[in-house]
């Protein structure tokens, strides 16, 4: 991916990548090798559905999720999950009936790159990060999630370097799946605080 | 700083638009700019903070006017200059170079020692966490006000729940201090708290009931309740 | 509604740049954004308030990237298209036709009456103040909170003077509301105070002494210092 | 004005301004020669020189000033000043030994047009209006006037539809000048606050 480009009508951005890319070679700072290994990383290794698999165990397991929300980093690191873009602690919130979680980051865009992957473009716009705080009823229901008043809305700010995860509530009708098959029910968005993790049909 | 990246509570973004089956990265040099902010932050060129601050000094019009990864692309050249790395003149004579020929290859180089620091650096992550242990001066539950307060550089306090009440959730530990890191004044680490504030004590009387934000605000921003606050007239 | 275009207080828009002997227009093309307003607020196609808030609603990038009579032109063409003055369509399609010949020349219409009656109406301004007089319910010298709010609509409470403490400075009398009258909800006159804030009130402990800020605040934004406030938990 | 363009190399703004212009006209709601109008009056009829007579009037009628600061609006349509842009009501804050006035729009551009004519650009820009609030201090150091810590700044954050005009101090010397010569000495800046008026050297 370093080495190649996307042809003669290529933005001008790319070419300034490519500028900066050569000079930060040249200088001992970089290599082609590296870009490629940081995207084969983050395009195959690191994604959601990491995750997936820590609120599978969560489900399945209560122990296991008694030390998560106790100790997420450590949690998660069970797992084999952890490092760059996770800040320096991971925090797992649970959802109940009572309770709904929110993540957001509305001075930059801090998400939970060990369990998450790259956060998605909505969630680093102005548009997300905005209202999120100010408005999250609305903001949910626009995700196609309807809160009841009665339910607590806790939005999770994260401005320092701890990251957040919420831990979605486990769906009716999964209670003889096993933890691959739960984990491939659990999405991105849910683990943000956007969606419920759908029951089984 | 006050800047147009302090977002929150911001109005008229209209509405939020998910992109449906969104690739990791939407260009190759999406890619290439993830990669070299982690391969200069691993190599120490500049730390997270002051890359922070660095995409909040690129101008608020442009800010605005671009995406993500061109907010990075920006604050690494910034800092990369400053730092004296790359200069701006070779900078610009590069560019200009590729805009002559797209099609100039990139200098071939192989460095596995750098890749094999990038994937542990991938994998561990940098601490901003602290051995230290200065005696944290809130525990959970204490009532506290956040500090008034406009500073010129980087901040994490957000414009928002600034001189606004709250209560301590949490005490997460020692964590550098954005605010002297992100300019060269070393981390200064204090402790971090999880601070929840009620959505009526931040949007006022109109704000809907049962609605909480959790911050997570250093110790220097915050002052117990009850004391006469930062700047209020008592 | 919390815009970019609420500056006050805002960091990292650089030195002030005064221009030498600047003319009164730098093109013809101002001179007639400025005409078409004028002339379609003395034919009350859309009142003043309308006019800002259509400012306030074009993009905060967009608002960042153009200039003064820029945005004076997309809150006439956002208005007028409301109104139904002016379709969309044939805007579009005027614009294509001038955009094929620049030559075009301009329709010739002479309107005698109309230039009269805009030589009246800036000799004479257009009236907010009212007759009414509902009995102000504060005082010179009296202290007030301003309230914590965050309409999504227009409001003249600017941001960084929300729920904070200062004195009435003057009555000026009663005027419109701009936050009804931008929303075609009428004029709903209430007394309009000159308030006076310190400096540490609005920007903290930090803030240099002897500095005040004057607002002019109407009754609704404020409450009586000393209540309980406007979502504060005492 | 309304009548021409500026040629072949004419911004796509201009063509779109021309092309709602003509729109407007064919409506019955605008004409060339009101545009014409318009432009001629705020190039020539209004303008700082306005404001520079009132201010000179006051410098030398006490009685003038005391009217001029007990209702501004009255005082200046004593010279046949006032109207449009003038938002409702005319308020002249005095610059003493002790006190500098200075007048912003954070929210939008308000500007006492009647006195002081349309404003400049740095007066609408975002640097002006976002700073002028929350370090004034600092803002009229960089306009190359030192107010000592001693001196108290007002600024008038113009929220409504009161027009704020700066009456400047008399600079030293002019004791013998005329009101017409004394008008010649007061700027534009000296009225929105961010200058003195020069004395006479």
């Amino acid at each position: 991916m370093g080495g190649k480009h996307n042809g003669p009508a290529e933005p001008r951005v790319a070419l300034r990548v490519r500028a900066l890319e050569s000079l930060l070679i040249e200088k001992g700072l970089l290599s082609t090798e590296v870009v490629d290994e940081v995207v084969r990383v983050y395009e195959n290794d690191i994604g959601p559905m990491n995750g997936a698999k820590v609120v599978a165990r969560a489900w399945v397991d209560p122990e296991y999720k008694r030390r998560l929300l106790a100790d997420g980093t450590a949690a998660v690191g069970e797992l084999g999950f952890g490092g760059r873009g996770g800040g320096d602690r991971l925090v797992v919130v649970e959802n109940t009936p009572a309770v709904h979680n929110l993540v957001v980051c509305t001075l930059c865009s801090c998400y939970p790159w060990p369990v998450l992957g790259l956060p998605p473009t909505w969630y680093k716009m102005p548009a997300y990060r905005s209202r999120a705080v100010l408005e999250p009823r609305k903001v949910l229901s626009e995700f196609g999630l309807e809160v009841p008043e009665s339910v607590e809305i806790r939005v999770w700010d994260s401005s320092a370097e701890i990251r957040y995860m919420v831990l979605p509530e486990r769906p009716r009708g999964t209670e003889r799946l096993g933890e691959a098959e739960l984990a491939a029910l659990v999405t991105r968005d849910a683990m943000i605080g956007v969606a419920r993790v759908g029951a089984l049909v | 700083m006050n800047g147009v990246h302090d977002l929150g509570g911001m109005q008229g973004f209209g509405p939020i638009e998910p992109e449906a089956n969104e690739p990791v990265f939407h260009a190759d040099w999406e890619g290439a700019v993830l990669a070299m902010n982690i391969a200069a932050m691993t190599q120490r060129l500049y730390n997270v903070d002051e890359f922070r601050h660095g995409v909040e000094r690129m101008g608020a019009a442009r800010y605005l006017a671009t995406s993500y990864y061109e907010h990075w692309l920006a604050s690494i050249e910034t800092l990369l200059v400053e730092k004296g790395v790359v200069s701006r003149a070779e900078l610009e004579a590069r560019t200009a170079a590729f805009f002559a020929d797209p099609d100039l290859p990139l200098p071939r180089r192989s460095d596995p020692a750098l890749v094999a620091r990038m994937r542990e650096a991938i994998r561990k992550g940098a601490a901003a966490s602290s051995e230290e242990r200065p005696s944290a001066r809130f525990r959970p539950g204490d009532r506290v006000v956040t500090r008034n307060m406009h500073p010129p550089g980087h901040t994490r306090l957000p414009r928002y729940a600034r001189g606004r009440r709250g209560a301590i959730e949490r005490v997460h530990g020692v964590f550098t201090v954005p605010d002297s890191h992100a300019h060269g004044r070393g981390r200064q680490p204090q402790p971090l708290y999880s601070v929840a504030f009620e959505s009526r004590e931040l949007w006022g009387a109109a704000a809907a009931p049962r609605e909480r934000v959790y911050l997570d605000l250093w110790e220097p921003y915050l002052e117990p309740d009850g004391g006469s606050g930062d700047g209020r007239q008592a």
